[in-house]
């Protein structure tokens, strides 16, 4: 109950926001109140943390009413330690984004109050896609996270916005449609199997053929592919980034763009296998190609928030490599990394975003020598740029790393590609702020402001969070730890031990890892 | 089945006036010749309410609002015969030909069982069956009709309604655009004066005479004007009201007046009381 | 029997060729009104086919139904006519795009 | 206060995240702050090496895990230190010169007005260097790793003003990025190999059982990262632009402690290096060819900051050399480390406090020798300490370079006769060119530009100078008796000595000779006739000294090689993106709505034609459905 509790917030929040009065008046009491309900449901997302058994694992708080009996869909919500993972990074953003969106400029003739509505819902859509278990409802709240976006870009965009969202939207329904094609599959299936059903519990046991098993995991894998985004399936997201206003492209980056990495892990995997094992290799070179793909582009792009989006791109590569390495290390690695990427993407679009804003300009041959005049911004722009570049001591790094080192004893080649990717990361944030921050001061930027208290409290949750984790990961990780355990045993293909087990007696500190489940096989049980 | 024979050809030719007729109205009228004709197609089939509500409703209301919009528009708009949009008549011709075959066809070769009748049905006679069948089984679907009719009533109230663009010109507005316009033009500000008023003839090609007995020649429309029609001969109709006037008065002072008074006097002609009255009792003498 | 539907249909399908050859909105509508009236003598005549007085109700519907477009119909003639000084479908042609 | 160890890490970090937040009011008292935090620390480091002195010899190694780092799965890292007789001498080095270099910085930075955050730069790269050499484990190494790599980004291009100095920090980092792509390599490596990261285990494990090309991908991969930090060849090219950087940064982070560390990570890693010959022949390779490029290149350059930092490079190359010398080497690396540490960050020192003294009318520190001339007398104090810093790095006898520089060349001697000869040569170089630099600056008729008027920098510049220069002179003590070896033993092993066809002192003779010559050759060199003002043109000038002025191409090599390829391949990629990616994309928009359009033709707007085609649709029905019913 608490989760659909949880979900509502936002929601009401919304519905109060739209129907208080459009005046200018009224726009300050419009935020607050925004703000008000997205920290209600912060703070119940805290509570749900509270209330969430570490140690156990499995799905917890979980609630189920019929919905659509006649199709066995289900009304079920619950989560497990990754789901819970994402809703904390949802409800911890935010209210981020709204406290930086505070004095963002919409077009004339758009209201605050739809702005931040749409950003409610989209929030309330969020938490529901990541706590539903049930294939049929997270299709559905899947889809329907398009609609806020979707608006949110082509109604308070930039120059080009009506293109890039209807670019986003069509290219994601594809996917969508894709993934309603195995939806309805699974009902085929389940009927014939019995009755039908759309839970995750039942669907995760099910045994169907191959070639049946391949073709569903297609269709849910080229939606969350296209989400994602995956090599080749990712222009849409740098026309979109670069046009959204900075808090859509938090929303839509940091957030929902998480929901393809996310069903990745959470369908893709427990539904079907066999089948992921059997993608595995395909997955795994386009991540690596993304990896580094999306950071060359990176380096070349001259508009910053394309350029962020396009980091973004080689990111979401690493994501995608260590779900699809099936390791332990990995796995947890790229839950982590979700948060984390999640977190430093948030602020690098938001204070880019407040760069944009000063200058009115995103193009990084207008700024220069920025740094002199607003320090305080620069310096948290490089801190927002070095998390992600994955500096060690900051938390993208940890998530990285893992990645990467899960990703090594599965697949050596793969990852000495993915590694060659932190020293593009390092080329282009640092060309980025090189020819934003530094150098003689430009003339054109010479009166720009420094950030206020205001887009100082902002980000400061952000800075702390990536600071802070970047030293102790320890909780998140022991939340995920128990989910991921989960995925990965039952995609069976884990961990191989290593060649030559170091001793570990006597010395001080290292603990060694004894396997809970069972020796995993060096080679997959499949 | 005379009545059939005699009214289905008429019926057919009336309707194929509406393919070829090029005034509009010929077709309006065509029109109603198919109407009372199937009117009495449904007498002869045992419809007599029908028959009258065919007549009424259709021949009475419907054609009548044709034709109202007809003469709206302007009766005497043409068709172009050229056909704009290519293969359009030649395709129409065709499809309906063919349309028209297929289903003559099916009907010839449709075997329909022995006629009923509506004896037993119009026992109590039509209206009464009708009735009984509409305000039974039926009832909703008349409220619904009902429904139906106010709201396309309202419906060509809002199509026909303009919004007013302009700020509404009252009386006083217009009285003093006129005056304004009088100073500026020397155009008259009063009403022109009508026509045959005090002439012996009230038609609307005879100028009204000012009280100097000459014509107000503004008394006309100008179109009647240009086309040569005005009535002439009014120095005579001067002669015979002044013979009578004399008759009377034995005064000559309508011959003089006429040459003092400027033609466009203002306020001369309801100064004198006099001649109104007589032209009155002279007009209707004339007329008859 | 047959002879009365032919008739109808004969109507019906001079209707349907009038609503695409004449150009003027008036007459098209006129030619709409024919087919709507080759209907109801369709529908007289099963009526009577059927001893049922059914299809006089229908037939009625028809007018009633047949009243309300007339007035709608020419409300929106007549409003064109203001605006385009013209009764020509083929001038109002904007559908396309 | 063995148990507290950790808080010479904590205190600066502390003091340096607390400076960066610090608002405008700190700007009073920042440098203070970030100054009694640096000598807080090396008090702590001093008072536990004293405890760890006083132990017995079997027990020098503190180890204690702060918290579990990450775990998941079988990946486990703990936020764990060691501090052994490695750590602990490197501990005292990095506070302690660290501390010096403060000291000066609060005169050298007097005028920046944001002195206060170069102090907190200071603190964090400290405090990132300690947790470097504390960490027991290659993930928390890799951690301090990077940090110095961050803090070195963020001194070099201190002045961000000047593109230069922000070119220099980025590609200094980038440098170093691609070395520590061979450092995480190596620890995934580990974690797949041998399921843990920690230090010890590792170098035990491989030392013991491992496969021996496990432990050379190891050893090389190790190397690589080595070279980036070290500025060895081929990931040197950085270290000369950092120059950039304000000196205090290139004394510290440049010359004593951070360039340093990749001999730190092989003789930290001697587990691992020691069983695998080709990865330490590969160290002394690159070694070798790094002390020798690095003096090529300090004897051609005019600018002292660069000649000083070639002079970096090639006694990093010594430290290198000796580090893959293995056991015979590994004390002798350390010791050079040290030494160097001392004797180079006083002649950074000493360099920064002429460039304050030859300041222009605009305040930019003049760092061209050919400006210089005479500063003997102006600068008596800075003189005398370079001097003595000259002295040692040339290793004259009983000077510590000469302890050092002896011991490396005769455990080359020890390995092989052409390496010996290589590290022999090198000495001869590092005299010419340093005695170049000496006669440059100081002793020559003086080529002052106009309107410079040379000075002897404040109290609080020359103190940090001449206690740097009393260590440069008595740095040696260190070997006296062996101690060094002896101190480092629990870590590196016992040292190996190979013996040579002639006794240890006719090697000490031979080198010294070969200074000796060095000194005399530049000497004749530069003071028979006099010294231009400005540099001969490149066409003038041998092709030897064209390409040390060029830093031996390795800017055009890096160029030619990875930078300009990468360029291109990005624009390339840009417009394939746009272009192909996208252009498909886009095609498949274009031609559904071409489709659209062909489609939409019948749609012409006349009513007419919309009834027509609704007509001939009921005609086909009704045909349809005649001819179903009649089928």
């Amino acid at each position: 109950m608490i989760l659909s509790v949880l979900a509502a917030t936002p929601l009401v929040g919304a519905l109060v926001v739209t129907l208080m009065p459009r005046t200018a008046a009224a726009a300050r009491s419009v935020k607050v109140v925004a703000l008000a309900s997205s920290l209600v449901a912060l703070a119940l997302a805290l509570y749900v943390t509270s209330q969430f058994d570490v140690g156990a694992g499995g799905y917890q708080l979980t609630e189920q009413h019929e919905w659509i009996g006649a199709l066995g869909v289900h009304y079920a919500l619950g989560v497990n330690g990754i789901g819970l993972t994402l809703v904390l990074l949802t409800t911890v953003l935010v209210p981020i984004v709204l406290l930086a969106a505070w004095e963002d400029r919409l077009p004339a003739s758009r209201s605050v109050n739809s702005y931040l509505a749409w950003m409610l819902v989209l929030e309330a859509l969020a938490i529901g896609v990541f706590c539903a278990t049930d294939a049929f409802l997270f299709y559905v709240l899947f889809e329907a996270t398009l609609i806020p976006i979707y608006f949110l870009i082509g109604s308070y965009g930039g120059a080009g916005r009506t293109y890039a969202a209807v670019k986003f939207l069509i290219y994601n329904l594809v996917g969508g449609l894709l993934m309603l094609a195995s939806i309805v599959g699974l009902y085929v299936v389940t009927a014939r199997a019995g009755d039908p059903t759309y839970l995750l519990s039942d669907l995760s046991g099910l045994d169907v053929g191959t070639t049946t098993e391949r073709l569903l995991f297609l269709g849910f894998m080229a939606a969350f592919a296209i989400k994602a985004p995956l090599f080749p399936f990712h222009t849409w997201l740098p026309d979109a980034a670069g046009t959204a206003t900075p808090a859509t492209s938090v929303l839509m980056v940091s957030i929902i763009d998480k929901v393809g990495t996310f069903g990745m892990l959470r369908w893709c995997l427990e539904l079907f296998p066999g089948a992921s094992e059997w993608a595995s290799p395909v997955v795994i070179t386009l991540a690596v190609v993304s990896i580094l793909y999306g950071a060359l582009l990176a380096i070349g792009q001259d508009d910053v928030r394309r350029l962020v989006a396009f980091t973004s791109v080689s990111h979401f590569g690493f994501i995608i490599l260590g779900i699809f390495t099936f390791t332990h290390t990995a796995t947890a690695g790229s839950t982590l990394y979700m948060f984390n990427h999640g977190l430093s993407t948030a602020a690098l679009f938001l204070v880019t975003g407040m760069m944009v804003a000063r200058r009115g300009s995103a193009s990084i041959s207008d700024f220069g020598g920025v740094q002199k005049v607003a320090p305080v911004l620069a310096g948290i722009l490089l801190l927002a740029g070095l998390s992600s570049l994955s500096l060690p001591g900051l938390a993208p790094f940890v998530s990285e790393f893992m990645v990467l080192a899960g990703t090594f004893t599965r697949s050596v080649p793969a990852a000495v590609l993915a590694t060659l990717g932190i020293v593009l990361a390092a080329l282009y944030i640092l060309i980025m702020y090189q020819r934003t921050m530094t150098g003689p001061l430009q003339p054109e930027v010479a009166h720009l402001r420094d950030l206020d208290h205001r887009e100082v409290a902002a980000l400061a949750p952000a800075v702390v969070l990536i600071v802070g984790l970047g030293f102790f990961p320890q909780p998140m990780l022991d939340l995920v730890n128990p989910a991921v355990d989960e995925v990965v045993t039952h995609v069976g293909v884990g961990d191989p031990p290593p060649r030559t087990p170091a001793e570990l007696g006597g010395l001080t500190g290292a603990g060694a890892y004894v396997p809970e489940h069972g020796p995993h096989e060096t080679e997959g049980g499949h | 089945m005379t009545a059939f024979w005699i009214v289905a050809p008429v019926v057919v030719v009336a309707a194929l006036g509406l393919l070829f007729a090029r005034k509009a109205v010929h077709a309006a009228l065509s029109v109603a010749v198919v109407m009372i004709g199937l009117a009495v197609l449904y007498a002869a089939q045992g419809a007599p309410f029908l028959f009258a509500v065919q007549i009424i409703v259709y021949t009475g209301a419907i054609m009548m609002l044709f034709l109202f919009v007809l003469m709206l528009v302007g009766v005497e708009s043409r068709e172009s015969l050229t056909e704009t949009i290519r293969g359009q008549r030649l395709a129409a011709t065709v499809a309906g030909l063919g349309f028209g075959f297929v289903l003559v066809t099916a009907v010839g070769q449709t075997t329909l069982g022995p006629v009923t009748g509506l004896r037993s049905a119009n026992e109590d006679g039509n209206v009464y069956g009708l009735a009984a069948l509409m305000f039974g089984p039926y009832v909703v679907a008349m409220q619904l009709t009902a429904a139906l009719l106010v709201t396309a009533v309202l419906g060509a109230m809002v199509l026909a309604h303009r919004e007013a663009l302009t700020p509404r010109r009252s009386q006083a507005d217009i009285a003093r655009d006129r005056m304004a316009e009088y100073a500026t033009t020397g155009r008259h500000p009063g009403n022109p004066p009508t026509p045959g008023v005090f002439a012996r003839h009230n038609a609307v090609d005879t100028p009204a005479p000012l009280p100097d007995g000459s014509p107000a020649e503004d008394s006309v429309s100008p179109s009647i004007v240009a086309r040569g029609q005005l009535r002439d001969g009014f120095d005579d109709d001067i002669h015979v009201v002044s013979r009578q006037l004399r008759r009377e008065d034995d005064d000559e002072d309508g011959a003089v007046g006429r040459e003092q008074n400027p033609r466009r006097g203002s306020g001369a002609v309801g100064r004198d009381g006099e001649p109104r009255r007589g032209s009155g009792a002279v007009g209707r003498e004339d007329n008859q | 029997m047959n002879e009365y539907l032919t008739l109808s249909m004969i109507l019906f399908t001079i209707g349907a060729v009038g609503v695409l050859v004449r150009r003027n909105a008036i007459v098209v509508f006129m030619c709409v009104e024919l087919m709507l009236n080759a209907t109801n003598l369709a529908l007289v005549t099963f009526s009577r086919q059927h001893g049922t007085l059914d299809g006089q109700i229908a037939a009625f519907f028809v007018m009633v139904v047949a009243a309300a477009e007339v007035v709608v119909g020419l409300a929106i003639i007549v409003s064109i006519y203001s605006t385009r000084r013209t009764t020509s479908v083929d001038d109002a042609s904007l559908l396309k795009l | 206060m063995l148990d507290l160890v950790w808080l010479v890490v904590v205190v600066p970090l502390v003091s340096g995240l607390g400076l960066l937040v610090w608002g405008k009011e700190g700007d009073r008292v920042g440098h203070l702050v970030g100054t009694v935090a640096s000598a807080a620390s090396f008090v702590i480091g001093l008072v536990a090496f004293v405890q760890l002195l006083g132990r017995p010899e079997d027990d020098r190694s503190v180890a204690d895990t702060l918290f579990t780092w990450i775990s998941a799965g079988p990946f486990h890292v703990d936020m764990a230190y060691r501090f052994d007789p490695l750590s602990a001498l490197f501990v005292l080095l990095i506070t302690g010169v660290g501390t010096l270099i403060h000291v000066y910085s609060i005169g050298y930075m007097a005028h920046d007005e944001r002195r206060r955050r170069f102090f907190a730069y200071l603190n964090l790269f400290v405090a990132a260097m300690l947790t470097l050499v504390l960490a027991d484990d290659y993930l928390v190494l890799f951690l301090g790793w990077e940090g110095v790599g961050l803090a070195s980004y963020l001194l070099i291009g201190f002045w961000q003003h000047k593109p230069s100095a922000a070119a220099a920090a980025k590609k200094a980092f980038v440098l170093n990025r691609v070395g520590d792509v061979g450092m995480a390599l190596a620890i995934m490596l580990m974690f797949a190999q041998l399921g843990t990261s920690s230090i010890q285990a590792v170098n035990a494990t491989v030392a013991g059982q491992a496969s021996e090309s496990v432990a050379t991908a190891l050893g090389l991969l190790l190397l690589l990262g080595a070279c980036g930090k070290s500025a060895q060849v081929p990931l040197q090219a950085w270290l000369l632009d950092a120059m950039e950087g304000p000196t205090p940064v290139s004394a510290l982070i440049h010359a004593a402690t951070m360039v340093t560390a990749g001999v730190y990570l092989v003789v930290r890693s001697n587990g691992i290096f020691d069983a695998a010959p080709v990865a330490q022949t590969a160290v002394v390779v690159v070694g070798l060819v790094t002390l020798l490029a690095g003096a090529w290149i300090g004897c051609t350059k005019d600018d002292i900051k660069k000649a000083l930092a070639g002079s970096t490079m090639s006694q990093i190359g010594y430290m290198m050399l000796a580090a893959g010398l293995g056991p015979a080497g590994y004390a002798f690396a350390i010791f050079h480390l040290v030494t160097h540490g001392f004797f180079k960050a006083n002649m950074f020192l000493g360099a920064g406090s002429v460039m304050h003294g030859m300041a222009g009318p605009d305040g930019e520190g003049d760092v061209d020798m050919r400006h210089y001339g005479a500063l003997r007398r102006a600068m008596p104090v800075t003189f005398a300490t370079f001097g003595l810093g000259y002295l040692a790095i040339i290793g004259f006898p009983g000077f510590s370079g000469f302890f050092s520089k002896d011991k490396i060349i005769e455990a080359a001697f020890g390995e092989s006769f052409w390496i010996g000869l290589a590290a022999l040569l090198g000495a001869g170089v590092t005299a010419f060119y340093m005695t170049r630099l000496m006669v440059m600056t100081f002793t020559s008729p003086r080529r002052w530009l106009d309107d410079v008027h040379p000075h002897e920098s404040p109290r609080v510049m020359t103190v940090p100078l001449v206690v740097l220069a009393a260590l440069s002179v008595l740095g040696g003590v260190l070997v006296l008796g062996g101690w060094i070896e002896h101190w480092l033993q629990p870590v590196v092993g016992p040292s190996v000595h190979h013996e040579l066809a002639v006794p240890a002192w006719v090697v000490s003779v031979v080198v010294t000779a070969v200074v000796a010559v060095g000194v005399a050759l530049a000497w004749v060199t530069y003071t028979r006739t006099p010294i231009a003002q400005t540099a001969p043109a490149d066409p003038d000038v041998s092709v030897l000294t064209r390409a040390g002025r060029n830093e031996l191409y390795g800017n055009a090599v890096n160029d030619t090689l990875v930078v300009r390829p990468t360029r291109h391949l990005t624009r390339v990629l840009v417009f394939l993106d746009a272009r192909l990616v996208d252009g498909l994309v886009r095609g498949l928009a274009d031609r559904l709505g071409d489709t659209s359009q062909f489609l939409r033709t019948p749609q012409t707007g006349y009513v007419r034609s919309y009834a027509l085609s609704i007509l001939v649709g009921s005609l086909v029905v009704v045909l349809a459905l005649l001819a179903v019913t009649l089928a």
